[in-house]
């Protein structure tokens, strides 16, 4: 994974805004997990290594100072790599399939696909409610019924979906959801039927 | 005679022991029967080939079968399914499920002095009817109802 | 493969497919809807209700009780390297001590300076008792197939003689209060692929992935929900698992790399999930979905 | 060799409840393993209680019954004190017999 730099504004920030406690359960907690983790398939040690923004997020219980979450969500959002075509829209079939597909980027699955040699799922089903024929969706995120419908087809929205997905902390830095594109989950064509799956006119989502 | 019937005879105690209960009467041939595994039966692939291979027919629809069965199984692998028939003189019990790749999943022979009473755990392969099938003095009766086999989630 | 066959394989299978449901609908989202829209014909309730009532019965006579019987076997029979029994090992309430020892781990043990869950302390035992290698226990610590490992049917003969017990995870050493504090740090730390920790999802009420309630291990009716029914028999699989084994599929899940089995970060979670939940009365080996 | 059954016995009523868990895989034959070759089936086909040398109870099983089985019935007449066993023969002609006391 790539590791986004924290300025030197930021740092200072940071030391100011988190001095260590009587009892550094921090330090021994990564100390711990470093010692006791191994790497696995793709899931090599390096993973428990925190970047600038899984650092700020631990460090301030989700909840960082307004300064910092501004500085490091503008660096996510400058970091999205938007498409080289200026097309949004996918095919919303292909975009299901990939909301429905749970597996990607554990230590069974292979790199860029799962254990089965499918290309990653986005897992979308697991945590939103999406097309109204899968009732048995998760509730960790909202909604995303009649996504479309709601909010309107405009290119501003299609190019708002695309960042949201490529990276959900561009946008909100301690975001439940994890930043697809950033991570290496899902490709720009994957992203693109997600996008399509929302916000095509024809998509059940939005019938 | 073949070899699973050799090993049940055993259990009771050898061949000479299963004659003379035979020649008494002790061992009725309801009992007989349920030592043989019934192949033909096991590997009907519906309920009606079973019931045709079991011999019993077409066997009358009774109220007098009660099937404790869950409406909405948890999961498919663990189906817990009790049968009780209120059916005087009742010899046996056979489980059946409509739709799993075979359709006989168990038959229990209840000598006299057993209660005409079972419980036990069946696989479903998927939402399906459940039939209840009792001998009682040489005559069929079956009673049946569906259960769903629900899907979805991480477990545990 | 056909979603109709597919629901067979998983039916019969047993496999232990961490997220066989998951696949299933990515493979046949029509076909799962309909069955979860048949499923939600009845009240969300009166579903709940249902499976309470068979869950009930079946936890009275709960296949969780052939491992008990297994691992009490395992427990005193003589066996290892140096031909000794486990009936000398100290659980916390000192050597050979069974009744109520599981319900008042992890904790801390003197003789190993270390915080020790239940899995964790009888893997000490077989190895400073039996001589057996701890490597060797670390290479196949999970059921798999026809493989169950003595650990798991030693913790479960271990927790079946907690049965109708109080949750008592002691906090009074402070290597104990110590360890619920980087627990609860574990516990919130988010990093990997997808930067999520325990608490991404176990640390909210009402919470679900897909179908299945996510307990909130922050809260006590949360901890107490997980506590509860393990170590379990899991229906998926017909396979008897400890809380090793889930912290370790929940870590897979995690996107993280691999906990060390039986570690001492499972430890000071365990630690942290166990004090959430004292106070309410443990069921013993239960039955999971 | 098969692991131990798990037989309850109760008096009560003037007869005897048994429940009985037996350790067995209940192989379909219709699984696959990993590699994709099929697993043999391999369930129990007969199962008999006997109490007093009498035979309470006798069944046959295809492989629909659930891994590690579960069975429960009842029959007039025992005592506290007495005996009931229970055997079991799978397809592959293996057998175990366990024994429980009547409390």
């Amino acid at each position: 994974m790539k590791t986004l730099q924290v300025s030197i504004f930021g740092a200072a920030a940071l030391a100011i805004a988190f001095s260590a406690g009587a009892q550094d359960y921090r330090g021994q907690a990564i100390n711990m997990m470093k010692q006791d983790f191994h790497a696995k398939g793709i899931a090599g040690i390096d993973r428990l290594n925190e970047d600038a923004l899984q650092l700020v997020c631990n460090r301030s219980g989700n909840n960082p100072p307004k300064g910092v979450a501004e500085r490091l969500q503008q660096d996510q959002f400058e970091a999205i790599k938007y498409p080289a075509d200026g097309k949004f829209l996918g095919d919303w079939k292909a975009g299901e399939k990939i909301a429905q597909r749970g597996r990607g980027m554990t230590w069974k699955d292979k790199a860029g696909k799962t254990s089965r040699g499918e290309p990653n799922g986005g897992s979308c089903y697991n945590c939103h409610q999406i097309g109204a024929a899968t009732t048995s969706f998760g509730t960790i995120g909202n909604s995303l019924l009649h996504f479309g419908k709601i909010r309107g087809y405009g290119a501003d929205t299609q190019k708002y979906v695309y960042g949201k997905i490529y990276n959900a902390k561009a946008f909100n830095l301690c975001s439940n959801m994890p930043r697809f594109g950033h991570s290496g989950t899902l490709t720009e064509t994957q992203i693109k039927d997600l996008v399509a799956l929302l916000l095509d006119p024809n998509s059940p989502v939005n019938k | 005679m073949n070899q699973t019937r050799r090993d049940v005879l055993r259990a009771g105690g050898g061949a000479s022991l299963f004659a003379l209960l035979a020649a008494s009467g002790m061992l009725r041939p309801g009992a007989a029967l349920a030592a043989d595994w019934n192949q033909k039966a096991f590997e009907a692939k519906n309920v009606k080939d079973a019931l045709d291979a079991l011999g019993a027919g077409n066997p009358a629809s009774s109220n007098d079968i009660v099937m404790i069965a869950p409406e909405i199984a948890e999961n498919g692998a663990v189906v817990p399914i009790a049968a009780t028939s209120k059916i005087p003189g009742t010899e046996s019990i056979t489980i059946l499920i409509a739709k799993n790749p075979t359709a006989l999943a168990a038959s229990f022979d209840i000598p006299s002095g057993t209660e005409a009473a079972v419980s036990t755990r069946v696989k479903l392969a998927q939402t399906t009817d459940v039939h209840v099938l009792v001998k009682a003095q040489g005559k069929y009766y079956m009673t049946k109802k569906e259960v769903k086999v629900t899907i979805g989630g991480c477990g545990g | 493969m056909s979603s109709i066959k597919l629901r067979v394989f998983v039916a019969l299978s047993g496999l232990a497919l961490a997220c066989a449901a998951q696949a299933q609908q990515a493979a046949a989202p029509k076909k799962a809807a309909a069955q979860a829209k048949n499923a939600a014909s009845g009240s969300k309730s009166a579903i709940a209700a249902e499976f309470e009532k068979f869950r009930g019965i079946m936890e009275d006579a709960s296949p969780a009780e052939l491992f008990e019987v297994k691992g009490e076997e395992l427990w005193k029979t003589k066996r290892g390297p140096k031909n000794a029994s486990l009936e000398k090992c100290d659980l916390g309430l000192g050597p050979g001590v069974l009744k109520g020892a599981y319900v008042k781990l992890p904790r801390y043990f003197a003789d190993a300076g270390q915080m020790m869950d239940a899995e964790r302390r009888i893997v000490y035992c077989m190895v400073t008792l039996q001589g057996f290698n701890e490597k060797d226990l670390a290479k196949q610590p999970f059921s798999k197939g026809r493989h169950v490992p003595d650990p798991v049917a030693l913790v479960t003969y271990v927790a079946g003689q907690s049965r109708g017990m109080k949750i008592a995870v002691p906090q009074k050493h402070a290597k104990e209060r110590e360890a619920y504090k980087v627990g609860e740090t574990i516990f919130n730390y988010r990093a990997g692929a997808w930067d999520f920790s325990c608490a991404s999802c176990h640390g909210e009420d009402g919470k679900r992935i897909r179908t299945q309630d996510l307990p909130n291990l922050s809260s006590k009716q949360g901890a107490i929900a997980a506590f509860q029914g393990w170590p379990g028999y899991r229906m998926t699989g017909g396979l008897m698992h400890t809380l090793q084994w889930r912290m370790n599929d929940c870590f897979r899940q995690q996107r993280f790399p691999e906990p060390g089995y039986a570690s001492q970060t499972i430890a000071n979670l365990l630690t942290y999930m166990g004090v959430n939940a004292n106070g309410h009365v443990y069921k013993g080996p239960g039955i999971k979905r | 060799m098969a692991d131990p059954m798990r037989i309850r016995a109760t008096a009560k009523d003037g007869g005897v409840n048994v429940k009985v868990l037996m350790a067995h895989d209940m192989e379909t034959g219709q699984r696959k393993d990993g590699a994709g070759k099929p697993i043999p089936a391999h369930f129990i086909q007969h199962v008999s209680a006997t109490w007093q040398g009498k035979v309470v109870l006798s069944a046959i099983w295809g492989p629909a019954i659930a891994k590690n089985p579960f069975l429960e019935f009842n029959f007039k007449g025992g005592k506290k004190g007495e005996k009931v066993q229970i055997t079991w023969t799978d397809n592959k002609g293996d057998k175990r017999t366990d024994e429980a006391t009547i409390n």
